[in-house]
């Protein structure tokens, strides 16, 4: 009634336990800020939305694979992509991804984890590492950091306990946000620096509304593990759109694998959220992850954030509504619409690299094999890493929809160039066996 | 879109006012029972009938329409009930009831979407408020409707009583 | 009460003079609406934005065409459009357009005029017309505007003598807004029809809102002449979006004429605004051209729409930032930058077209020609309407920037596919002087 909603007014939460930088159990800090607490445990909730949640599919657990639920199989979904990823890991097994509360298990489980050899740099962005990398740092960050990328995962994963937890987001005496992970540290410093401004640290000068974003974009990025130390980078030191990482990667000459079929040297894209948001008008207007993400929600006189991290497309009227007056259905109508025309493109895109994955292999084996050969393996790397640049981006577009038709319109292009670079000219006809005969009557 | 021609026009006095007279009558003397009418009490009930945004405010769930509205360019020229009820005995204080009892009853029960919107009705009330100010510098353009819906100032000028 | 205010709002007018149907001198208008003729004049000012506006460029009048400023050629400033108008009038002329008040001069002169012999049809979007059509069906518009179209130009335009006036868009009693073209009202009732309304009329059936669009829409429309009657039909019977306009065509059989290069039968896309901006968020939010290009001002005591129509960049305080909050150089750089990106796949596709045509060109040439020809020109023919369709769109994507990147991805990939369709399959190796040998020698 309303005299509660007045007394809780006055005083939000008190704290019961003392919170240090090594209480990692969220149950803890539960037991401070048990409204948050409650959400933070709803991400084990599985919703499909028309192109992202997720769904529930029951499986028999096995003694590899302890897990009896997980989410929809993205493979089997568009076969294209064991296509695409021919060689490498993911076309052995790449899911769609779910909640928060899963993050641990499903690296722990992965098929990817049987056909390759990963190293504990996974760990990054799958649990709550805080304390363990000061642990095995001795009080340094950087360096228990370090230590976990030079580990096998399996020695590096009985070192964690806890998926993404308060303590990678919070500091535990004030609450403040704050960055805890070196990936995206060090990956901000290289970005600004190339915006001429000189050692910036992301916890002293980044802004609060900023920090909304940033503690997301810790592990919703595009990376690569660098050199042998398997160091975790982050590929901004040009810049975050598709055309600067691509640079810089090949400057690095670096490639993720050799495609099985094409022998091309390509990379694979990973969830670049943050780089996408990035291009967006909502980031341009100052909308953070957690505008949309964590709206606030009220309980009883206070607003509290929803730590119940998930689609905003379940939870309309708080994610958007605040800012756009139109109705739920009409809300919803217009993500999907952005997320449909950006399928669509992204088919269009799927179809043409496939074709030029075809042509390349079949010129492999031509004799004498085209000149052109390799410029066309390079236009697959390029046209390769645009589009999965797109598809592996969750919202389906919706974060930056100009920015992702952009990027699928150019990788049709250069997977259709790859294919021209292969084919004899036009106007050259197919040599058919009269039309020989009659050259060598000529040269008789 | 916000604004449709077909939006049948204005209130219809005629038939509401017993309605009104009804409810406003028996708040005033506070005969109504149940949690309405406790609240109303509670919540200052009484201020309703100023003029006074803080009586609005005495709900903790109008506090940011409050603050909106301080930010707002209308801050020192309209308060609440300039936009947010007709002129009129009547109407007016048909309207306040409105806000006052049913707000009261749904920020009881809790049962209301959030965040609140403006429904069409209240908005009727809100753009005639605007012609009802500005009448001299709009009489060119809002013609040939008897709808005020059918030409939305607020489409435009969405923020001028409450600036986020 | 409101209603009171409202009956007088109702002929809120003072008038000096009468005005009827008859009326199409718009400075006897003016005599009752000095404010809105004053700023309906100022159309003659021409001045740049980035990418609209228009340039004032000298010229010497001659008999033949007594302009002595006209805007930039577009072809001049894009050789590659008169690759793609080849063997058609526009690769003779085609210019920057300008204010309303060029409007019936610049139809009258152009180059176009006198490479092509022209029905009086064009003067239904270049000429206050009311009048003339109703004089010509003794009273009957639709029967005055049928004997337009069956005149000669030159004919036709002794008939005419204003550009687009105060009675081409308003009733001359009440000023409400009205629709006066053939051709919008039966494009519309086509339109509605598809989506199942039967006999609509714009007039009759059309809300405030949507008129301060359609009046726009008498004109910024595709459109095409039918059969030997030359009617004016807007090709909408499918619907808005360029697929569906295309679709249109394919079934009537029609094209605009044949590629000289290529021998394609191409179609000529023409001024979409109102299609385009069909497509956008903002027709979907309710905003209507005349919000942008003719926002209210204030004058004196009340507000007015500004009758000086023309780009919004030129007024961004008044056309943009009621709805939007951010500076003006901000809203500027957003407009700037969705054109940008417009501009920058406009430009690829235009590449791909290119290529297309000369490897059409030697296709045709090639003994014996590829099997596949048909097929290449059809792509041609989609490529370039596709292309065309955004490239004489005039708001350079941002009447809907998420379809117009749209339609230049698919019309890339259609021109490179058409490429494709005529060079032999990879794999099969180019004819060498070498290879021709050995193939001799075994055959010896
Ligand atoms: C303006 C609102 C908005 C902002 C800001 C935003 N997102 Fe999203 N996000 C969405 C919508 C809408 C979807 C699509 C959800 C769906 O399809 O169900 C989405 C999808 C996602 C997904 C996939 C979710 C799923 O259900 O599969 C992830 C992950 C994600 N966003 C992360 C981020 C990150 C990280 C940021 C900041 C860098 C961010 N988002 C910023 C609205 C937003
Ligand atoms: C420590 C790394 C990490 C941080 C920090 C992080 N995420 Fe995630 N997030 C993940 C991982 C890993 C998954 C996938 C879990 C899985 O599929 O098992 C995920 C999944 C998601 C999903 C998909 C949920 C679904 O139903 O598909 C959303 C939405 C999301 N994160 C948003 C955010 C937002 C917003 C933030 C910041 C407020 C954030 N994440 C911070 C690692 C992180
Ligand atoms: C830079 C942060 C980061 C690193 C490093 C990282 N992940 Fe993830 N991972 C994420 C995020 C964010 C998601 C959720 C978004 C998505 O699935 O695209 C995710 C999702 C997943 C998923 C669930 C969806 C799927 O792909 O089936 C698996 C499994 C997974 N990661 C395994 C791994 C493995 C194995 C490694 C190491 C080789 C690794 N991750 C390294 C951030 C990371
Ligand atoms: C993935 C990142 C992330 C994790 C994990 C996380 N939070 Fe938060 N939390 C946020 C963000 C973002 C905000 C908003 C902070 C702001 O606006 O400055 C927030 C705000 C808060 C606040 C301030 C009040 C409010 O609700 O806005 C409290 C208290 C809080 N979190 C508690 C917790 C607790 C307890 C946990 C663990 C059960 C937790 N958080 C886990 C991101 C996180
Ligand atoms: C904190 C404010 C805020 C939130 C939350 C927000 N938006 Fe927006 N949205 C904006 C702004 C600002 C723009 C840019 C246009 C403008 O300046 O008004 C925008 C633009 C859009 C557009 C037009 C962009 C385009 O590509 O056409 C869509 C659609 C949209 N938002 C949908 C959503 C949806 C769906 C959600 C919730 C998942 C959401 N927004 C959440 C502020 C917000
Ligand atoms: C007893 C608490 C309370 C008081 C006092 C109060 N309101 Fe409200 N008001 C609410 C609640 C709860 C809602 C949401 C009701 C709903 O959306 O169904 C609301 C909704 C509204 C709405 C939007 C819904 C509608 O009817 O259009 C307006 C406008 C409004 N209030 C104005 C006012 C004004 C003006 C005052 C002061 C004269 C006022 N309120 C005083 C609780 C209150
Ligand atoms: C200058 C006119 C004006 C004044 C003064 C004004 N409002 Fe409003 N109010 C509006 C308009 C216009 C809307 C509708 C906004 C929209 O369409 O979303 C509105 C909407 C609301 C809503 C519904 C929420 C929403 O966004 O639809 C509430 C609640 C409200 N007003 C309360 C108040 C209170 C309380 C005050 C006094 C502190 C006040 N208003 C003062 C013009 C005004
Ligand atoms: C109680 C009288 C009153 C009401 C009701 C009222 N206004 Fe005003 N309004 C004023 C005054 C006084 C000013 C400041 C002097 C001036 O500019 O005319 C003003 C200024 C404005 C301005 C110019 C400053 C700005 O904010 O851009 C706009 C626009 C405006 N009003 C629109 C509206 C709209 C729309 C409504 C209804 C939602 C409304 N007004 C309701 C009295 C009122
Ligand atoms: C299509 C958008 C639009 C609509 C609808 C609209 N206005 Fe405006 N209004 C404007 C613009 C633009 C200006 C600024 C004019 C200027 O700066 O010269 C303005 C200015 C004003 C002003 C301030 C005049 C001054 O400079 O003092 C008032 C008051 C006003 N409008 C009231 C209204 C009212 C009342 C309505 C509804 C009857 C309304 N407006 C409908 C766009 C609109
Ligand atoms: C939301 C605002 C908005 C709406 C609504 C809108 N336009 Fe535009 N329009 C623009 C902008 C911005 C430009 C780009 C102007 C420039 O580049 O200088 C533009 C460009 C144009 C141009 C080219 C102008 C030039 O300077 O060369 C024409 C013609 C045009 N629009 C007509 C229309 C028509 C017809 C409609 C309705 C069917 C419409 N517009 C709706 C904002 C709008
Ligand atoms: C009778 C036909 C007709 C109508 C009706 C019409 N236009 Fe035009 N419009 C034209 C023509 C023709 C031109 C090109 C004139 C020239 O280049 O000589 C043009 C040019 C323009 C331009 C370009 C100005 C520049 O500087 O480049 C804009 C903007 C524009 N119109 C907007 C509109 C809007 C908005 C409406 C409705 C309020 C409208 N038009 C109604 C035929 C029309
Ligand atoms: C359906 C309406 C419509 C018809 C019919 C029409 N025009 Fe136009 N015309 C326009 C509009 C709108 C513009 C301004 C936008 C643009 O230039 O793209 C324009 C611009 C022009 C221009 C100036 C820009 C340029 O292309 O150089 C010329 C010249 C022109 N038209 C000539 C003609 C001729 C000749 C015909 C008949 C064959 C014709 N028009 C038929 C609507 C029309
Ligand atoms: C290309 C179309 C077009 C032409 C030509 C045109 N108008 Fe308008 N006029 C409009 C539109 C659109 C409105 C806004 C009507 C509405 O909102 O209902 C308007 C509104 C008006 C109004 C109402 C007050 C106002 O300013 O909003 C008057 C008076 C007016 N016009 C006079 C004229 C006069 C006089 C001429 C000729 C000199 C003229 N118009 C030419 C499109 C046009
Ligand atoms: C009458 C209101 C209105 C006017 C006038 C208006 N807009 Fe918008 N604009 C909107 C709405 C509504 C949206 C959709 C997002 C939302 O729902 O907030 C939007 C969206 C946008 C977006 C985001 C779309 C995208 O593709 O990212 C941009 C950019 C924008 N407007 C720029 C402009 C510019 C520039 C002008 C002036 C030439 C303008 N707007 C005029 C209401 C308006
Ligand atoms: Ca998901
Ligand atoms: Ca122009």
């Amino acid at each position: 009634s309303i005299f509660e909603h007045k007394q809780e007014a006055r005083n939000p939460f008190f704290r019961v336990v003392e919170l240090t930088d090594q209480t990692d159990d969220p149950a803890i800090w539960g037991k401070n800020f048990p409204l948050q607490y409650d959400d933070y445990r709803r991400t084990i909730d599985q919703v499909r939305t028309r192109y992202g949640g997720s769904e529930a599919m029951e499986r028999t657990p096995t003694q590899a694979d302890p897990r009896s639920v997980v989410a929809q199989s993205r493979i089997e979904e568009d076969p294209r992509l064991k296509i695409m990823w021919a060689g490498y890991a993911f076309a052995k097994d790449f899911r769609e991804e779910r909640g928060h509360a899963y993050m641990l298990d499903d690296q722990t489980y992965t098929e990817r984890q049987k056909v390759a050899q990963q190293p504990g740099t996974c760990l990054h962005c799958h649990a709550s590492i805080v304390v363990p990398y000061e642990k095995a740092g001795n009080g340094d960050l950087v360096k228990g950091f370090e230590k976990f990328n030079q580990m096998p995962f399996a020695e590096a994963r009985k070192l964690v306990t806890h998926p993404v937890a308060c303590i990678d987001c919070h500091e535990p005496t004030t609450m403040q946000l704050r960055i805890s992970r070196p990936g995206f540290i060090e990956g901000m410093r290289a970005l600004k620096a190339s915006q001429g401004i000189k050692d910036y640290d992301v916890n002293r000068d980044a802004t609060r509304q900023e920090m909304r974003s940033f503690v997301c974009g810790q592990c919703h990025v595009e990376y690569y593990f660098k050199g042998p130390e398997k160091r975790l980078v982050y590929p901004w030191a040009n810049g975050l759109k598709v055309e600067q990482i691509l640079a810089y990667y090949d400057t690095e000459q670096f490639k993720d694998w050799t495609h099985a079929d094409t022998g091309a040297p390509v990379l694979k894209a990973q969830h670049p959220e943050f780089e996408m948001w990035n291009q967006g008008i909502h980031a341009r207007s100052g909308v953070s992850c957690a505008d949309c993400h964590m709206p606030y929600k009220r309980e009883g006189a206070t607003k509290i954030s929803d730590h119940h991290v998930r689609s905003p497309l379940l939870n309309i009227n708080r994610s958007c509504q605040t800012c756009h007056k139109w109705s739920e259905s009409e809300l919803l109508a217009r993500a999907e619409s952005i997320q449909e025309r950006t399928l669509h493109m992204r088919n269009l895109a799927m179809d043409a690299l496939v074709e030029l994955i075809g042509d390349l292999k079949a010129a492999r084996t031509a004799n004498p094999p085209p000149p052109e050969l390799d410029r066309a393996q390079m236009l697959q790397r390029k046209a390769q890493f645009y589009l999965d640049f797109v598809e592996a981006e969750n919202s389906y577009g919706f974060h930056a929809p100009e920015e992702a038709l952009r990027i699928l319109g150019e990788s049709i292009d250069f997977a259709r160039q790859g294919q021209l670079a292969i084919r004899p000219a036009t106007g050259q006809p197919v040599p058919q066996a009269s039309s020989l005969e009659d050259q060598c009557t000529v040269t008789r | 879109m916000v604004e449709s021609e077909n939006a049948e026009s204005s209130i219809k006095p005629a038939t509401s006012v017993t309605v009104l007279l009804a409810i406003v009558l028996a708040l005033a003397i506070g005969s109504t029972v149940g949690l309405g009418a406790y609240t109303f009490t509670y919540a200052h009930g009484a201020s309703y009938f100023s003029n006074d945004p803080a009586a609005c405010a005495n709900c903790h769930v109008m506090r940011d329409h409050l603050d909106a509205w301080v930010k707002s360019s209308h801050r020192s020229v309209a308060t609440c009930n300039d936009c947010h009820t007709p002129p009129g005995f009547v109407s007016k204080y048909f309207t306040k009831a409105d806000h006052g009892f049913f707000h009261s009853l749904a920020f009881t029960t809790g049962a209301f979407h959030e965040p609140i919107q403006i429904k069409e009705r209240s908005l009727r009330v809100v753009e005639a408020a605007c012609r009802r100010c500005h009448q001299d510098v709009v009489h060119q353009i809002d013609t040939g409707t008897t709808s005020p819906l059918a030409m939305s100032c607020t489409r435009c000028h969405v923020d001028v009583g409450h600036m986020n």
